[in-house]
């Protein structure tokens, strides 16, 4: 895969942030372009949260900067840049309980994507279609269960329009079964933007990402091809300490 | 079918509070006047509680600066009352932009006690100062001479009216866009802001109108009255009522806060007429407050809704 | 008879299932060294154990009597001492008082001179506040405390994070001074390898189930590896 | 000239420190329960009806006696409300629901005080000790206000002692700074916060016998009470005794002191002075 290193969609240069003192994302850059879908992946305490809160914007970078086409976004609010094309579902559905489905995905394709009247309600529609949540568009979202709510909470990230769709552990307390629908359903929103996929079941991440990018303590440590990072000896060096016979 | 129902709610509050004004008497009059105002008052304070997510102890302030600039705007100037009674509110939410962005830098417990004190600093304002009243508070003398009319039949089939308008009102602005983020922010505000919802802009929209709200009923109640003080138009107790009859009636719906009124004003009037004193109503409906909060959080309509579901099948809004 | 027993537990936050129906359990003197990925419920099982959160179904056993669900107080009497993810120590209490707070529980070996004596370093520094101690001995501390209460099992969440390797290294030979006086352990560590070394068994867990258990000494790297990223399933 | 102004602050200075032990209580109750406690007014004012009602039936009650009989009494009731009520509210995820129920509360409080006692204002009279004064250089100083500054300066450092040097103090410092890992070490956490609003309500008790010693008070009073205890929070910062004590002295120094030249003002600039501060520190950052 070629891409172009001039102009990314999204490109972060050194982004840190610090907790107390203690560095929690120290000098990140990451670049995201069109089409692509990036795992990331991570110990505990790796800085994955952070780096996405820093993406999202509910935290504010210490340092460094947040470029997408050319507009700085690095002190931009959380609504903004949902309007600029950064969307992020969140690991705990955050839907809306006391409204409908279609009225979830109504709130971000007015308020994020900038749609009015009939075009609003058409891209609903197509949003619900493509999520598997047509059926239930007239139920009250605190009626669903788990599944449903994921899939409720991938399509409002969706319903803004992004052109970088973050994920945010969406796999997290799911059976193995509805984890494979979620890998199904991300697949089909890869298209025509950039997919950025935290996750801490790597087996969700295989085929469905075809870059894999490694944190540890707040540095990123490997970024390529899926496959090549995760033959990688320091992934494993990583995730299961140094094996005996090495330290000897 | 919405369309309808509004328009209907429309003709029959209209129709209603114009019958009411030309049949009842004048002290039933004075009564019903009262519950419209307390029922306006309700829905603001569910409106900037259950809606907007903030609990404010301070609407009292609103609801004094309301009568207070009708008195003095009326009193000083030529303008009309009826016309100033219109401009009150306007004046007062104007006030509220500057003062929303302020207090919202305190949070949550911190924003209710500071809006309570902003009531105090201006009941401790009006009380001081002669030009404003002072202690011996303020006679309604519209133009400088005294009110020639019995102002009660109008001022209820106002409030009345008005009642049911912002009612309407509020259905309409539910259904908007505007409004179906408010009722996302009541779930999470989080995830509104993060549909792109801009939340602060939000809060300060509906701190002004919960503002403006408050004055009018203030504006109203002291029509009525004729004479306002500032140790009764800046008193905790309209805020107490306010807050006490939306949440036994439930936050977050509009059909909640009239239950609440209607609940309200029968128990006290019972209890009045049973013999009671003022103190043991307090009592009784602080209790009420306090085992509502515990039991059913959300309120007592959200309960019987609830349960009319279970029974029924069918959601009712 | 089994020292600990945990059976058919599954807890969850709100929806999101955290334990699914994990059964095993631990000997006397046995040490456990608990692996998985992020996420794959060893702290929930963790907090469970100790009484920081009821599980939704499930018995949790000491020398066969059931243990109260949700009472952390009950679990403390029982024996079951953690020594949690973080540290999570008093700032607002001396280190010397740190450790007193641990003492409520039951009487032992571990009075507050065995426990200076166990980690030195903190007898010197007994007077100071938990934010004035080097991260490996804020470590000590949260072990001192936890041992305070003389438990049956200590529980260790993410022993070495944020620790250096010569930290480490001083963090698991107070460990197995402490094994040898017939405590029983469980040790969740991101360092499968290290935590493997002081175990007698290793569990593996994934997505809230324990997917694979052997002898520590013949566990095979490979396997454990298809486990810890639910390559076996 | 500069013995007016020492005289003015020694009253501000004997009322701050009033201020400060009714700040020293809800800031307790803040800190440890993390509920904000709208009935701490009531329990100022119920502390000095108890007193009153003492005073009445046996007039020859020591003073000392009868602080101690209006501290039992409010951290008797105190307690019991937080067992009976408060903390079922707290089970809510909602920090606002323990406040509202705690609004509820006090607003029944007020009115079974209302209902008992009456609405009058009644002030204390404890004998001679109100009239008593002294001399130092040509300024004269009221014996009342000084045992007031003992007293509260007595509260603060037994508070401080028994916060740090016993083994319910380090209790209550584990339980506010991490609850979950101090109920893994045993603490009866529900214990400790019914002995916690007790002790706050017992404060506030002791802070209204003073208070109706050097005026008035009524049931309504304990509204402006818990405006000015929340203020003394506020601009103290939680957990800080010393800074709730600083707090309070400010506002009693600038309550005597705007009432010397304006005396029909009230708690106005009480108040205004809490709001600036409060604006200047919400322009410049230091809250959020």
């Amino acid at each position: 895969m070629f891409c172009e290193k001039g102009n990314a969609l999204l490109r972060a240069t050194g982004l840190s942030k610090s907790f107390n003192g203690v560095p929690a994302v120290a000098s990140v850059d990451l670049d995201l372009d069109i089409g692509e879908s990036v795992g990331v992946i991570g110990p505990n305490g790796a800085g994955k949260s952070t780096l996405l809160g820093l993406l999202v914007g509910s935290l504010k970078a210490d340092e460094g900067r947040l470029i997408m086409e050319g507009r700085d976004l690095t002190r931009m609010a959380v609504h903004r840049r949902v309007s600029a094309g950064i969307a992020r579902a969140a690991q705990i559905p955050q839907t809306f309980g006391r409204l409908t489905v279609a009225e979830n995905l109504r709130l971000p394709a007015v308020f994020g994507a900038g749609l009015h009247g009939a075009e609003a309600e058409r891209w609903v529609e197509e949003v619900l279609e493509m999520c598997g949540l047509a059926e239930l568009a007239g139920t009250d979202a605190e009626h669903l269960g788990l599944l449903s709510r994921k899939r409720l909470e991938l399509a409002k990230a969706v319903a803004a329009r992004p052109k970088v769709l973050l994920l945010d552990e969406v796999g997290a307390g799911l059976t193995e079964p509805e984890i494979e629908q979620i890998m199904e359903l991300v697949r089909k929103l890869r298209d025509g933007r950039a997919v950025m996929w935290v996750e801490h079941i790597p087996f969700a991440l295989r085929g469905v990402c075809e870059r894999l990018v490694v944190m540890d303590k707040g540095a990123k440590i490997l970024d390529g091809p899926f496959e090549e990072v995760w033959a990688d000896p320091d992934l494993q060096a990583i995730y299961m300490g140094v094996p005996d016979d090495e330290v000897a | 079918m919405d369309r309808h129902m509004n328009l209907i709610l429309l003709a029959g509050g209209f129709a209603a509070a114009l019958a009411g004004a030309f049949v009842f008497e004048p002290g039933m009059l004075f009564l019903l006047t009262e519950v419209m105002v307390v029922l306006i008052l309700a829905q603001m304070w569910n409106l900037l509680a259950g809606f907007g997510g903030q609990v404010s102890l301070g609407q009292q302030a609103f609801f004094g600066l309301g009568g207070y600039l009708l008195f003095l705007g009326a009193n000083s100037t030529q303008i009309p009352l009826w016309v100033w009674l219109g401009v009150t509110p306007l004046i007062v939410g104007l006030l509220a932009v500057p003062l929303g962005l302020v207090v919202f830098h305190l949070k949550n417990a911190y924003f209710a006690v500071g809006m309570w004190v902003v009531a105090e600093i201006l009941a401790a304002v009006f009380m001081r100062f002669d030009f404003l009243g002072g202690s011996a508070g303020i006679v309604l003398r519209p133009g400088g001479a005294s009110m020639t009319m019995n102002p009660e039949r109008l001022v209820f089939f106002i409030a009345a009216f008005g009642f049911v308008a912002i009612i309407v009102a509020l259905r309409l602005f539910l259904k908007s866009t505007t409004g179906l983020a408010l009722l996302g922010m009541r779930d999470s505000p989080d995830a509104a802001s993060a549909c792109g919802v801009d939340v602060r802009r939000m809060h300060l929209m509906v701190f002004v109108i919960a503002a403006m709200g408050c004055a009018a009923g203030g504006s109203l109640y002291y029509i009525t009255t004729l004479y306002i003080s500032a140790a009764d138009a800046f008193q905790m107790n309209w805020l107490i009522v306010m807050m006490f009859v939306s949440i036994i009636g439930g936050l977050g719906t509009l059909t909640g806060p009239i239950i609440g009124t209607l609940l309200f004003i029968m128990i006290r009037e019972a209890m009045t007429s049973a013999g009671f004193s003022g103190g043991t109503y307090w009592i009784v409906m602080g209790a009420l407050a306090v085992v509502v909060l515990l039991l059913a959080p959300r309120g007592l309509w959200p309960l019987i809704r609830d349960f009319h579901f279970r029974k029924t099948g069918r959601v009712t809004r | 008879m089994k020292l600990l027993e945990i059976d058919n537990i599954a807890a969850s936050y709100g929806e999101l299932r955290a334990l699914d129906g994990l059964s095993f359990s631990i000997d006397d003197h046995e040490t456990l060294a608990l692996v998985g990925a992020n996420g794959a419920g060893k702290t929930t099982l963790l907090r469970v154990l100790c009484g920081l959160m009821t599980p939704t179904r499930g018995e949790i056993r000491i020398d066969g009597v059931a243990l109260a669900p949700g009472d952390p107080r009950a679990a403390a009497n029982a024996g079951l001492a953690l020594v949690p993810e973080g540290r999570l120590l008093f700032d607002s209490l001396s280190i010397e008082e740190n450790l007193l707070i641990g003492q409520s529980a039951r009487t032992g070996i571990w009075s507050l001179d065995a426990i200076y004596e166990l980690f030195p370093i903190l007898r010197d520094k007994r007077r100071l506040s938990p934010a004035a101690l080097s991260g490996g001995q804020q470590q000590m501390a949260a072990i001192g405390r936890a041992l305070a209460a003389n438990p049956r099992v200590l529980l260790c969440d993410e022993i070495s994070l944020g620790l250096s390797p010569l930290i480490t290294g001083e963090v698991y030979a107070a460990l197995e001074r402490v094994q040898a006086e017939g405590t029983a352990l469980v040790v969740v560590d991101q360092d499968v390898t290290r935590a493997a070394r002081i175990a007698d068994r290793v569990a593996c867990m994934f997505q809230g189930r324990v997917t694979f258990e052997a002898e520590a000494a013949t566990a095979n790297a490979a396997t454990l590896k298809d486990a810890y990223f639910g390559l076996t399933a | 000239m500069i013995q007016t102004t020492i005289e003015l602050l020694f009253q501000g200075i004997t009322l701050g420190g009033l201020y400060g032990v009714i700040g020293a209580g809800l800031a307790l109750t803040f800190g440890i329960l993390r509920v904000v406690n709208l009935s701490h007014g009531e329990m100022i004012t119920i502390g000095a009806f108890v007193a009153v009602g003492l005073v009445t039936v046996m007039p020859a009650l020591p003073i000392a006696l009868v602080l101690v009989g209006a501290f039992a009494a409010c951290a008797l009731i105190g307690g019991l409300l937080q067992a009976a009520f408060v903390e079922r509210a707290m089970a809510f995820r909602d920090p606002m629901v323990p406040m509202l129920v705690t609004f509820g509360i006090a607003v029944i409080l007020r009115n079974l005080l209302v209902e008992t006692a009456g609405a009058d204002l009644r002030g204390l009279d404890v004998g001679g000790i109100a009239q008593r004064s002294f001399q130092i250089g040509g300024m004269s100083f009221g014996a009342l206000p000084l045992v007031t500054l003992v007293l509260a300066v007595a509260v603060f450092v037994g508070l401080s002692l028994l916060i740090r040097r016993t083994a319910f103090g380090r209790e209550v410092r584990a339980l506010s700074d991490r609850p979950e890992i101090a109920a893994l070490m045993g603490v009866r956490v529900k214990h400790v916060y019914v002995k916690v609003a007790a002790l706050a309500a017992g404060f506030a008790a002791l802070a209204g016998v003073l208070l109706a010693m050097r005026a008035s008070v009524s049931p309504y009073s304990g509204v402006s009470y818990l405006l000015v205890a929340f203020e003394v929070v506020v601009l103290g910062g939680l957990g800080s005794t010393r800074g709730a004590f600083a707090a309070g002295v400010l506002l009693g120094v600038v309550q005597i002191v705007s009432s010397r030249f304006d005396s029909n003002a009230g708690l106005l600039y009480v108040h205004l002075t809490f709001f600036a501060i409060l604006i200047v520190r919400a322009i410049s950052g230091r809250l959020s």
